[in-house]
């Protein structure tokens, strides 16, 4: 009866969902903000990567929501989950924790490539950030008796989102809107280019890794005797 | 033939929206529930790319020498790397009601957990629950569970 | 440096250095921040208010506007946007320890998101503020962590994260048949949504804002959620954070989708919501649910006000929204200690004199007795319904009307109890004095309202002769017209 | 170049139903990884390439390693399927 239902509730929506999307523009899209944003984002922002310049100089707004949306939901766990305990479990064999030693470096080298190149190539701030979250969070795995620590993680936190709205602050205090870009944009494919978009990255990719490498810590936690 | 590829995805964003949606509504398994909505945000996502889909365009990175060349549009693109990021932190904190849920009622099925919020929250109002009457208007009238309820307490 | 962004920004910035005052013996800057930083953007934006002569927008990161995201400037989002760092202020949470820190700064994530809303000319953007109100409100609505609250915010959460993926996919269905995102874009564009396909992104973005506006069939999670969690929450939520999604509906209405069937979705689900509330309500037998129930068949009488055309049904929204935020934000306040069974408030008003006397003049007024605002606001809506005159207005009549007297039995219910003879002695609980102190600012509120009521009908009628004026929008926006730098 | 395109869609679309209703828990979240890295080879050949990064970096990768972090806390991270509990309804 309830796979019925079920059946019946898939194939009404999918039907519902078809009919109302049936007929839209395929494969070519009106792109009214879209052609403009390509013609105008290499002289006004100066990033080879477009897609960069639209979530950091065009929505730069929104990236500031989204990473508020990361904090709010970090804080709200932390309220939530309440503050970590500790870990237990035995520590992890030999050729574990070697590996994980040796991965170390190399994930935040990743991280941190990813991230500075987010203006140029596919890649940045979010990518960069999960990939440094998850270079802090896996040596834990392997020794489950070390903790990160709390402090420093919630003072990159802290830091790495007031320098994000400090930078848009700026361009307040010179006269112009909220986030405005700032310095000159460069030579288009440099890597120090785009103005300010590589130091707002570096700014998002610390902030996403702290937020989600508390989280992880948190969600990884044994529970301090049920309540 | 790149238009047929833009159709079929298409029909996956669809099919992922509803699969996600559906399973949502139809489960009672508040893990499968955090599930189901990673599908259906995958379906949306799916969706709205497609929205800025050309068939004849190159992806938006501005390579040396060829500059002219048209492109998809990024827009999308960037809203739904907002969308992505969002759906993590939502999952991740929904997860920690879920450890607390299981803690407090030592069950994760979602009737189960409701009825016994409801008469924790009757008796701390200090009302006896109406058993008689179904649930108030706008509501999804809850069948009783079938499963046997353990005894209250945490369970780990 | 009287930009308003910074009522967005400064809440923010303080929401993410807060969590740095909890080590440190930096308690005392821990809680001076909040508050300090929530006044400072009331005054900036009363500073704006007071300076306003016409509205322009604000084009983030200096690029134009339908390119980069905007923010707009009218009397209408300058009420709102006010509101929200005074409400938040007078519900601010108290304490200094890890947990209340961390309460503090969704408060302020709250507040940044909420002003956010009421500014934003932007779709997503929209829905990007939307989202972190309805993250930072999860948070909330566990704060309180019994196992009710965690299951109430988990439902909440799953029932707004549904909205969330319906409201996205409306989002993408606009983008696929405009190519654009800036609100006054889509509004010269409105011709291309006027189909059932428009329709039906028009129907999806209400299901997904609609569930912190406790829209009709999304508002499963109110009764629970202000029931497990702290009244000041329920407050904050009930009575703020819902306006704020209605006024996104509001916009979107007004410049996206200005056609008739629209408005006819909105009325119908504004209707059945206040059936649907009402009638719930008279079944509760606690106080803190009655008035959770009672919300959402106020917020329906909102949706219906708002669903009138021109400029009667923006004046009469906008004064039923602004009544029900003094009113329910007060009334979950007194039931801060109020809120178990109605049977139990026998002799209450012995106890705690002047709060009984505070709520029954909040209930007076909600129901509509004559000289309170309350009167004024229903009056407003009820005239424009009769005045618009089809079948569905004066079905919506009929609907307030009888919703009005259920309101009537339940609130006297409560009212009658409060001013019995106390049973075998037992007193129920006088109120904490922040309660208190807060809810007689709302009184006073109201009081003043209905004595100014006449340079208030003269302000809306300039708000409201704006806010319908969707040619001064585009232009503004479009333009060039009064964009700041 | 079609073909493939239909697979692909058609494998998402299995291991979305896979989600739903496998009866193991930690099996049903390897299939959201799986939706998730069939979604962004989905972005790749849409021209997406950050989007399909950070999909398959955030979808499968980091999304997944939350599930299974939650489903031990859960007590429930086991391929025993008697483990399950209140899975009357699957």
């Amino acid at each position: 009866m309830r796979n019925i239902a079920t059946l019946l509730l898939l194939g009404g929506l999918s039907f519902l969902l078809l009919v109302i999307t049936g007929g839209l523009l395929f494969g070519n899209p009106p792109m009214l903000i879209g052609q403009g944003i390509q013609q105008a984002a290499p002289t006004e922002v100066g990033a080879a990567n477009i897609v960069t310049a639209v979530v950091l100089g065009y929505r730069g707004l929104d990236t500031l929501g989204e990473l508020s949306i990361l904090f709010a939901a970090a804080t709200a766990g932390g309220l939530v989950l309440g503050s970590t305990r500790g870990r237990s479990g035995r520590p992890g064999g030999f050729i574990l924790r070697t590996g994980v030693d040796l991965l170390f470096p190399l994930m935040l080298v990743a991280g941190l490539y990813v991230v500075m190149h987010g203006h140029l190539t596919p890649g940045g701030g979010f990518q960069g950030g999960v990939i440094l979250a998850a270079a802090f969070f896996l040596p834990l795995l392997a020794r489950p008796q070390e903790s990160l620590d709390h402090t420093w993680l919630s003072v990159i936190e802290a830091l790495a989102g007031s320098a994000f709205i400090a930078l848009g602050l700026a361009a307040l205090f010179e006269g112009r809107a909220f986030l405005t870009p700032l310095f000159d944009h460069g030579v288009l494919g440099a890597l120090v280019s785009s103005g300010s978009l590589p130091l707002l990255y570096l700014a998002v990719g610390l902030k996403v890794g702290a937020e989600l490498a508390s989280l992880l810590v948190r969600l990884s936690a044994d529970d301090e005797g049920a309540s | 033939m790149n238009w047929a590829i833009g159709l079929v995805m298409f029909v996956g964003a669809v099919g992922l929206s509803v699969i996600g949606i559906a399973g949502m509504l139809m489960s009672n398994h508040l893990f499968r529930m955090v599930l189901a909505l990673a599908v259906a945000e995958a379906g949306a996502n799916l969706l709205l790319i497609l929205a800025g889909y050309r068939w004849d365009a190159a992806a938006p990175i501005l390579l040396p020498g060829h500059s002219t060349q048209a492109m998809v549009d990024p827009v999308p693109q960037a809203m739904v790397l907002t969308a992505i990021v969002i759906g993590v932190g939502v999952q991740a904190l929904a997860l920690s009601l879920v450890i607390r849920v299981r803690q407090h009622y030592a069950t994760l099925d979602m009737r189960v957990a409701r009825q016994r919020m409801q008469d924790a929250l009757d008796q701390a109002a200090g009302v006896v629950p109406p058993r008689s009457q179904e649930g108030p208007a706008g509501e999804r009238p809850l069948p009783a569970p079938t499963r046997t309820i353990e005894a209250g307490g945490p369970h780990d | 440096m009287t930009d308003v962004t910074l009522a967005v920004v400064l809440p923010l910035l303080g929401a993410f250095l807060l969590p740095l005052t909890a080590h440190r013996g930096l308690h005392w800057l821990g809680m001076l921040l909040g508050p300090a930083l929530l006044a400072l953007a009331a005054l900036l934006l009363f500073a704006t208010w007071t300076a306003f002569e016409s509205p322009y927008a604000i084009a983030l990161g200096g690029f134009a506007p339908p390119l980069g995201i905007t923010f707009y400037v009218d009397l209408l989002g300058l009420l709102f946007a006010l509101a929200v760092p005074l409400t938040s202020l007078l519900l601010w949470p108290g304490g200094s320890d890890e947990a209340a820190i961390r309460q503090q700064s969704l408060t302020l994530l709250l507040a940044a998101a909420l002003t956010g809303m009421a500014l934003s000319g932007d779709l997503f953007n929209l829905y990007v503020f939307y989202e972190l109100a309805a993250v930072a409100s999860y948070g909330l609505a566990a704060s309180s962590a019994t196992g009710p609250a965690f299951v109430a915010a988990f439902r909440f959460l799953l029932i707004s994260a549904l909205g969330s993926v319906v409201t996205l996919l409306g989002i993408a269905l606009i983008y696929f048949k405009t190519g654009t995102l800036n609100l006054a874009h889509l509004a010269t564009l409105s011709e291309r949504l006027a189909d059932p396909q428009g329709l039906a992104a028009f129907a999806m973005l209400l299901i997904g804002f609609g569930v912190k506006a406790e829209l009709f069939p999304v508002n499963a999670w109110v009764p629970e959620v202000y029931a497990a969690t702290g009244k000041r929450v329920a407050a904050l939520l009930a009575g703020l954070a819902s306006k704020l999604a209605v006024l996104a509906v509001v916009r979107i209405l007004l410049l996206v989708f200005p056609h008739d069937e629209a408005r006819q979705l909105l009325l119908l689900l504004g209707t059945l919501g206040v059936l649907s509330g009402e009638l719930a309500a008279w079944q509760a037998r606690d106080v803190t649910r009655m008035l959770a129930w009672s919300s959402i068949g106020q917020l329906g009488v909102v949706l219906v006000a708002f669903s009138l055309p021109g400029k009667a049904g923006l004046i009469a929204g906008v004064t039923v929204a602004m009544h029900h935020l003094v009113v329910k934000s007060a009334l979950f306040l007194l039931a801060d200690r109020w809120g178990g069974a109605v049977d139990r408030l026998k002799g209450a008003a012995t106890a705690s004199p002047l709060g009984a006397a505070l709520f029954v003049l909040f209930a007076l007024s909600l129901l509509g007795l004559p000289p309170l605002p309350g009167f004024w606001s229903k009056y407003l809506v009820l005239s424009g319904l009769a005045e618009a005159g089809s079948g569905m207005q004066h079905l919506a009549l009929g609907v307030i009307l009888l919703g009005t007297v259920i309101e009537g039995g339940y609130l006297l219910r409560i009212i009658t109890r409060l001013y019995a003879a106390p049973e075998r002695d037992i007193v129920p609980p006088a109120h904490r004095f922040p309660n208190l102190f807060a809810s007689g600012l709302l009184a006073l509120l109201l009081v003043a309202g209905a004595i100014l009521i006449d340079p208030l009908w003269q302000g809306l009628n300039t708000l409201a002769a704006s806010a319908t004026d969707t040619q001064v929008y585009v232009q503004t926006v479009l333009g060039g017209k009064g964009i700041t730098r | 170049m079609i073909w493939i395109a239909v697979m692909l869609v058609v494998l998402t679309l299995a291991a979305a139903l896979a989600v739903l209703l496998l009866e193991n828990l930690l099996a049903a979240v390897a299939a959201a990884s799986v939706v998730s890295l069939g979604v962004a080879v989905m972005f790749v050949i849409l021209q997406a390439p950050d989007v399909a990064m950070t999909e398959a970096v955030v979808g499968a990768g980091l999304s997944g390693l939350i599930l299974a972090l939650a489903l031990r806390r859960l007590g429930q991270a086991t391929l025993d399927i008697d483990a399950n509990e209140a899975e009357h309804d699957a």
